[in-house]
């Protein structure tokens, strides 16, 4: 499931959802991604995350299905939020669900190596003092 | 022809998006030619190769040709997750 | 922080009660363990979970101390449950707090191989028709 | 000085714990002969080495001397998490 929202997201509610599916699943392995205080050595106000909405859900949904099939999981959902987000609001979830969990463990990394190389968001930090837009590296 | 701009490429073009009624580019090179004489500002993040275009959703590496009903983006590189 | 305890756990809080103490967190991974319906091809009913209780506490309070050294964490939370599960209960929830996310990946990783190789639980499986004594392997 | 079983070992000593008030033995390997003795169905398994021995907590995997107070566990290769 791939859902790109304002809100902010119930981590228990949002595992429980998938997991009541499934009796096979053995280990689920989540990534949650929040905003930091202090990034690049300046002091963070809050940022403001942008999306190209159509695309994102598109690649997500390419890496959501590759990360299935290449790691057998028997299911998969990403969370992304957009718009204003201050310090310690979370941006991403991704959870992983498997029979093991080395399955998850990789394909939750995996999920999050190609979501930052390729997924259209944007992040502007907003600073005390001006402001930038990020770009993620490797 | 619909044009899409992100993050600090809508800075430089100061807008969001744009359509070209008539006269489109033919391809990717070709838009990239209409861009450098519209926006200025655009020309050097164009000569290093720095931007990302899509084309109906989907990345393009190459000089694709372009539809009239096509909806192409520009964006820097991503910065999500 | 270490919990061995009967009753289940609720993800949300379990995690917010500890990222609220740092703002400079911006990874944080999880896993959770679960009651399988299926394991070595039997159907089984529920399980039976023991502990070494006071040595159980020590070992994971070592691994989790070894974790956040080696990893560089901002912090780490490790609940395991014993006592009778039934499938689809939660077994056990280990978090890991960093600024980037390889750190947690890999903590939560090395965490869960040595708690599955040193950490005195026993499980034993109740199947519609007898049981077994489990034994985990590499 | 306390011996504690855990798991299948416990059902074939059929107790969780035992204390032994005097003559206990000195070290591992004596304490080995007397669960032989006592406790016949031990004895493949401890002579096939599969079974882990703390002292005070501590995982020992030598031939590590006794003392009268200390808590010593028996028990099968784990299978938590």
């Amino acid at each position: 499931m791939i859902k790109i929202q304002k809100k902010d997201f119930n981590i228990e509610q949002e595992i429980k959802l998938l997991k009541d599916k499934y009796s096979n699943v053995g280990a689920v392995i989540s990534f949650i991604g929040f905003v930091r205080d202090i990034n690049n050595k300046k002091d963070v106000k809050y940022i403001e995350l942008e999306v190209y909405e159509k695309m994102a859900i598109k690649e997500l949904s390419k890496i959501k299905d590759n990360a299935i099939k290449k790691f057998d999981l028997v299911d998969c959902l990403i969370v992304h939020r957009y718009g204003r987000l201050d310090v310690n609001d979370r941006i991403v979830l991704v959870v992983c669900f498997s029979e093991h969990r080395n399955n998850s463990f990789e394909a939750c990394k995996f999920i999050m190596d190609y979501l930052k190389k390729d997924v259209p968001f944007w992040k502007k930090e907003i600073y005390f003092k001006g402001s930038d837009w990020l770009e993620n590296t490797n | 022809m619909k044009i899409k701009y992100f993050a600090w490429i809508k800075d430089i073009t100061n807008k969001e998006f744009e359509i070209i009624a008539r006269n489109h580019p033919k391809n990717i090179e070709e838009l990239k030619i209409v861009l450098k004489k519209n926006y200025p500002d655009l020309e050097k993040h164009l000569d290093q190769d720095v931007l990302r275009f899509a084309i109906n959703l989907e990345y393009t590496f190459e000089n694709q040709n372009l539809n009239s009903n096509d909806e192409i983006a520009i964006f820097p590189p991503v910065s999500g997750g």
